[in-house]
């Protein structure tokens, strides 16, 4: 599979292990988007990484063939940066879900948002813990009371990755959504080609502890077009009704790159020990 | 016979540039063939607090301090309380104390020191650009017996970029201190420089790690600054780029170790450096490292604990947690580097460990290594690192990244290699990768991950085997040094004793150390912690033959050759005596 | 003598009921007046997968899984592969599956047990609200001799919500199972329930905990969710605020573990609950509680590791990490309970020693526990727990918040308290609390940790101790269960043996384990996990008398009764063998 | 000191500790902030709680006559939530640095701005790690080079704590100087006064690691005024030039506050583990 044919397909970067997630979980359809994605790019199965976390979304990348990593919980994007940083000849995709990426791994969304390395961050969000069984996630409504944890509900705004994303200095953001495998295709396919680090929140309903959220596909609609302004990009952010999707935000930003030096051997480097003995 | 040093510890309040003049002392004995070695202590003031430089230069390799100081050269008095116990004196010991400063402290006199007056501030002033750091170092390079004309040429060289004002205030400075020390009687000297001074080198413990890092292959390093870590951090920033490599500054050390298991995936050989707080905050990391079969080193450059503790001095206090903090049954590779110059080469030992046996090495090194320099002969690096085994050719149709091999180690396919996809995982697996909850892959992966530790062949570098007799002294990391010293004046009084310094602390080798000890009687494990962390590792892996004695005391203090050579005076006895 | 049990395992795919119909069949037997037990396993799959519920049915409390099932009843074959190695069956088992579904697999039938067949389906088919998992309870019921009346008094009540139709569909349900058990020859039948019934509890060990939490006084939990641990959150969360408590969702675990600090400082005592991975993350937060004496209940319900390892399994495996995983000498408390009843005990006291002795004290638990409901009897709850020493009086005149004392317990004033405002601290510090580098003030608060644990009178709680004999089997956790069943029928074959499971695994009381030992000639040490953690740990912290020998196996498998039975003769003379 | 006299002076919040920090220090002028500002609320000592990370910045609370913790790197946050919420009856306040605040501990930044806990936060902020001895922070220029760990500078774009905070949902939001004792401890006053999580960013020079922010004092000035809108904030952070000064944004929002129940007693609680024996 190293020679990538023109005629290369989505399933030809699936894997045969089968998901664990319940039938009708919307990230087989962030499964499918995926693939189409690099399919699109027709990039050579053995250069791209897919690095995650720990969730029913972070289990994706085995249901690829690409290469992958499942790592722990909340640490997808420094294990993400560390790579792509090593092997800039990568694709590295970094997925994972709400909780993985804005509550444990919170810190980390903030610092790879500033920091800018080539790599895409796709996000399931389906505003809860589904691997767990269901407690709140950042991204939970104040008063969802389907957790015995928080048996009144989280009692607090849901987080809103995308004006944190914005804030922390993200150059490309957008929203898509699972139930939309195309759509979502396109985004990512545009985040891939982002030099830098792009986002992509995808409402991904987990129907299992939020069956409500069947109900999404009927809300969700397009929307976000992509402006270079963020001044624009917050202003819409404030109308946001947290279905519409789209490209948000891009604009190209310097990427951070290691600092570069000439070449220099050990033995040079280790002169500088040498005592010098006294005339 | 232990060759003659000479110990000198040069204190005073911050900006008196007394670190200045320990390292220009230094170079300078070494550059006139000696060896010697440097600590450095600090108060707690983040600038301006008192500061000592402790010195001890030698005829022969020297990397730990003595019993006691020579001569203590004080610019100033500021908060000498603080520093008197790191500091103990004897009783020809040489106080040289400006009168300027006022009185010498009680504190430093209970020995009755020998004290001699020189006014090191008005000798300063007798220039208007001298500075009494010069006059001290002149002072001390004349007592030690060094001479003048290489100290100017030195000064000379330092100042130069500073302008003429500077350099001839300096070199003033420096006349002034060598004619008042001709004033200054039975001045403690240096045993003769070896004549035969092959290539030396000035090197601290940290660099010592970073040059190690390098030589073992790694390219990569994701870090979160901490003292005393952070100057192996610093010293590999500007250095890496050259040779190809790229350290990132992460934002924590959650994120540090993470990244290095990303860039470790991806085929380079990474590096994180950090202190206890940040060791802790790896332990999760770590295990990942472990389940997943991802090389990572991790140096702990440790300092005084619990918690946030004593960040500026030193305590061999992490090895429990080095070995045991990772949840679940989690084997994998902790090395100590037994001194200064050890620290080069345990630590691209560790590297290639970690790489050969897919799995975490940790580092153990201190602050009392970290940050001290030596004057070493020119280390000899060993050419070839070992290597991770790659995955080709058949392995490659139908890869299994997580094989059942004999020898426990799998082939691990890096990203870019067709036929090579796979998912790294820390859920347990089968030989695919595929997360399994089934015992039967679960006690499989275990066997092999602690098979490959076991089966591995770490040669004769586990430990330092030394000396002979029914006693023996098992140490490790900066404690080594002071425990051969204490060996060596032993066997001046006769008595015959080994030395094992364990460089590998895991895994435990039963079989090599059995045959260490083979015919020991007595057993007496030496360290500078609290609880005798080392004693309860031994005693939980290895059947350790005889009586079994542990003595150990915490940081900040040094463990002192004479305290170990009480400890061994008591259990071994004299070659006469061991013959009835 | 052992009286007899019967041991049932329902399977079946998601959405089948085996859950249900399990935990419907052990309410029913207890509240006949039997004991019982009823763990569960789970596959991969996040809804939907294949379920075992796996019960213990008894004439005597049972808190641990028997080394064979009597009876395998499958509501259908669903993956029961990955199931088999974790329900071993014996000739005479008794494999009652339906027809409908296809052949009973190879994988069960070595032992060649009986099958009788029962159409499940069909019958639940026969009214149209009827469920098979109902008639799969009411052959269960029936075989272990079980009235129907109750039975139909507890489903009409428990369906009673859902309508008159689902109400009947059950009833119907019951019946044909109840009728179909007629068939069934030579069912397993429970020993005759005990007369003197007094109250008795159906709790989880993770409900256990969690009251026993509150027993002890815990009124903050701050908590980030992951398996097994979130039942012990999920049961405390609604229950918490109603006596005057809170609970606080936390970001992460490093959040959660410094929550607990924050509130345990306004003096309320506080818990946090977690399994390995989130465990590793508290590492940093419990040493600060050490360093600061701040008390905190960790509770770390154990699953199998390392790294993410196997979520939803058990493993005593964390044992290392508890007592070790704190960077520098970090003596600290962990207690094990041993077995469901114990987990309310153990926490309730776990609490009372992290206040009395202001340090964190770690409560390991383990998903077998956690996760199995017992029938119990109603446990006798100590009134008192122990409390924080304040500071009053004189002691704020001048506040030392951490004053050296003979017994190493410093007075704690809480915000509030006027007189005793202090900055608690995790750099080593004086008496004060100020800030100190200086080897006395470490020395001395160093010691002043070590010694309120080492000093502390810990009662008879620190071990049950158990029978006589030369050979001592040590175990901890939920291995205590299992072991004290092989020594049941050890004794029942005229062999003694002595139990001892510790149940304060740290610290280690050297003088207490020496009397439990007094005259033993063999140790034993049974856990479950790879590396035989306890065992290296009681031999790093006592001296054990005589041959030491260690026998462990990883998760998922539960140890076996006769597995350890057997390691036992092997060690153990017979009665009349021990005399010669 | 348990009455609350009226004539009660700053120096009164004052302990004998002597400070670490170097002569100049920014931190001086925040600790005298912090005591004005006690004296001005006249708050009883023993009712004050300062919680702190680690750096020099943090080493603040010792300097006080108050209830103190300094506990670890980064977790100053989470530790004075545990504390507000146990003890409600206490004033919190949450000290540290810009590198315990936004690198290690920016997750706790982030959820604790959107849990909304009774406390203030005020960071000192001087763009440097003081405490290790002068390396890059997340609110360092991309090309300050002054630390040989990043011997080019960070590479990246400063994080903008006032815009984390908005997006992040807090609802009190300030900046000030370190030199304006008296501005700082009238912003720290209406902050511990804003019933909800205050968030302080005071410019706090470093003089030793970077004597360049002497210069500081030229460039501060006032200019925020308080608004409760949040597209005006933002709006006005877009022309921020870091060095304004005031109050920028304050709205009341929930207090988050754990669940209320009617009281229940032990013995009631344990009744639903009772077994109802069959009749
Ligand atoms: C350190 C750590 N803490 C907690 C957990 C338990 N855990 C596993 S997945 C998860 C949250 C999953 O939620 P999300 O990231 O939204 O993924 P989803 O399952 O909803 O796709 C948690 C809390 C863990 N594995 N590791
Ligand atoms: C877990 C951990 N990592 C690293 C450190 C080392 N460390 C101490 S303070 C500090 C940064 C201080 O910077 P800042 O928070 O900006 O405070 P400042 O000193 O500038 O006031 C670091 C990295 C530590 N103590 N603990
Ligand atoms: S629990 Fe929810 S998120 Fe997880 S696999 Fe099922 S539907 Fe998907
Ligand atoms: S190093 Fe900087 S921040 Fe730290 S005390 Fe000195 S001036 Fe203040
Ligand atoms: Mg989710
Ligand atoms: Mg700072």
């Amino acid at each position: 599979m190293s020679a990538t044919a023109p005629t290369v397909k989505p399933r030809d970067y699936k894997s045969a292990v089968k998901p664990v997630w319940c039938p009708g979980c919307g990230d087989f359809g962030v499964l499918n988007a995926l693939t189409k994605a690099l399919a699109a790019l027709s990039v050579a199965r053995e250069k791209v990484a897919l690095i995650s976390g720990i969730g029913c979304s972070a289990r994706l990348p085995a249901y690829t063939g690409v290469y992958g990593f499942h790592g722990i919980h909340g640490r997808a994007l420094p294990m993400a940066t560390g790579l792509a940083v090593a092997r800039p000849d990568l694709t590295v995709v970094a997925t994972g879900g709400d909780g993985d990426g804005f509550s444990i791994g919170g810190n980390h969304f903030l610092h790879a948002c500033r920091r800018n390395i080539d790599m895409t961050y796709v996000v399931m969000d389906n505003a809860v813990y589904g691997m767990t069984k269901g407690q709140a996630s950042p991204t939970t409504e104040a008063d969802w009371d389907g957790s015995s944890l928080t048996p009144e509900g989280p009692g607090m705004d849901p987080v809103h990755p995308l004006e944190i994303a914005l804030a922390a200095g993200a150059g490309f953001i957008a929203r898509g959504f699972s139930g939309d495998p195309n759509g979502l295709a396109e985004l990512v396919t545009r985040g891939i080609g982002y030099p830098g680090f792009a986002f992509i929140q995808v409402i991904s309903p987990c129907i299992t502890y939020r069956p409500e959220q069947m109900e999404y596909k009927h809300r969700i609609h397009p929307g976000f077009e992509p402006t270079a302004d963020r001044r624009e990009a917050f202003l819409r952010l404030m109308d946001d009704d947290y279905f519409t999707t789209g490209l948000l935000y891009r604009k190209e930003r310097p990427v951070w790159r290691p600092v570069a030096a000439d070449a220099a051997n050990l033995d040079s480097i280790a002169a500088a020990f040498r005592v010098q003995a006294a005339q | 016979m232990q060759p003659r040093s000479v110990s000198i510890a040069v204190t005073g309040s911050g900006g008196a540039g007394v670190m200045t003049a320990g390292k220009l002392l230094l170079d300078l004995a070494a550059r006139a063939g000696w060896y010697g070695m440097m600590a450095r202590s600090f108060g707690p003031q983040i600038r301006g607090g008192e500061a000592a430089a402790l010195l001890r230069i030698a005829s022969h390799p020297v990397q730990n301090p003595d019993d006691r100081y020579d001569v203590l050269l004080a610019i100033d008095w500021g908060n000498i309380g603080r520093f008197a116990s790191e500091i103990p004196l004897h009783g020809n010991s040489l106080i040289i104390a400006d009168p300027r400063r006022g009185a010498v402290p009680g504190i430093l006199l209970g020995e009755r020191p020998r004290v001699a007056e020189v006014p090191l501030a008005d000798l300063a002033r007798e220039n208007p650009h001298g500075r009494a750091n010069m006059v001290a170092l002149g002072v001390l390079a004349a007592l030690v017996g060094l001479a003048e004309d290489p100290a100017r040429e030195r000064i000379g060289q330092m100042l130069a970029g500073r302008g003429e004002d500077a350099v001839g205030g300096g070199l003033a400075s420096l006349r002034s201190g060598f004619a008042a020390a001709a004033a200054v009687e039975d001045p403690p000297r240096p045993g003769a420089p070896p004549a035969d001074a092959g290539e030396r080198w000035n090197i601290s413990g940290n660099e010592a790690t970073g040059l190690g890092a390098l030589h073992g292959g790694i390219r990569f390093v994701a870090a979160y600054p901490i003292t005393p870590a952070t100057d192996v951090l610093e010293w590999l920033a500007p250095r890496l780029p050259s040779l190809g490599g790229a350290l990132v500054q992460a934002e924590d050390e959650l994120a540090a170790i993470n990244m290095c298991l990303g860039a470790s995936y991806g085929g380079t050989p990474s590096l994180t450096a950090t202190s206890g707080p940040g060791f802790s905050l790896m332990s999760e990391g770590l295990g990942l490292g472990v389940a997943s079969e991802t090389p990572v080193v991790v140096v702990d450059v440790m300092r005084g604990g619990p918690s946030t503790g004593i960040p500026t001095k030193s305590e061999q206090t992490d090895l429990e947690i080095a070995v045991y903090g990772l949840h679940g049954d989690a084997p994998h590779v902790v090395v100590a580097p037994t001194g200064i110059d050890d620290c080069l080469h345990a630590t691209q030992w560790a590297t290639g460990l970690a790489e050969a046996l897919q799995t975490p090495a940790i580092v153990l090194s201190d602050q009392a290594m970290g940050q001290a320099r030596a004057i070493i002969d020119r280390p000899a690096i060993d050419a070839a690192a070992a290597s991770r085994r790659g995955a080709s050719g058949p392995e490659l149709a139908q890869y299994r990244r997580y094989a059942i091999t004999d020898d426990g180690i799998s082939p691990a396919a890096v990203p870019g290699t067709p036929g090579g996809e796979h998912t790294a995982d820390g859920l347990e697996h089968d030989e695919y990768g595929t997360p399994s909850a089934q015992a039967g892959h679960h006690f499989a992966q275990l066997d092999k991950r602690r098979r490959k530790l076991a089966l591995f062949d770490y040669g004769d570098r586990w430990a330092d085997v030394e000396g002979d007799g029914e006693l023996a002294v098992i140490t490790w990391g900066s404690s080594t040094q002071v425990v051969r010293e204490a060996l060596d004046r032993a066997a001046g009084q006769g008595i015959r004793a080994r030395l094992v310094a364990l460089r590998l602390i895991a895994p435990a080798l039963p079989e090599r150390m059995a045959a260490a000890l083979a015919g020991c009687r007595r057993v007496l494990v030496i360290e500078q912690n609290h609880d005798g962390q080392l004693h309860r590792y031994l005693r939980g892996h290895y059947h350790l033959p005889g009586e079994i004695h542990a003595w150990h005391h915490p940081g900040p203090l040094q463990i002192r050759p004479a305290e170990v050579l009480q400890q061994v005076l008591a259990l071994a006895p004299r070659k006469q005596e061991a013959i009835g």
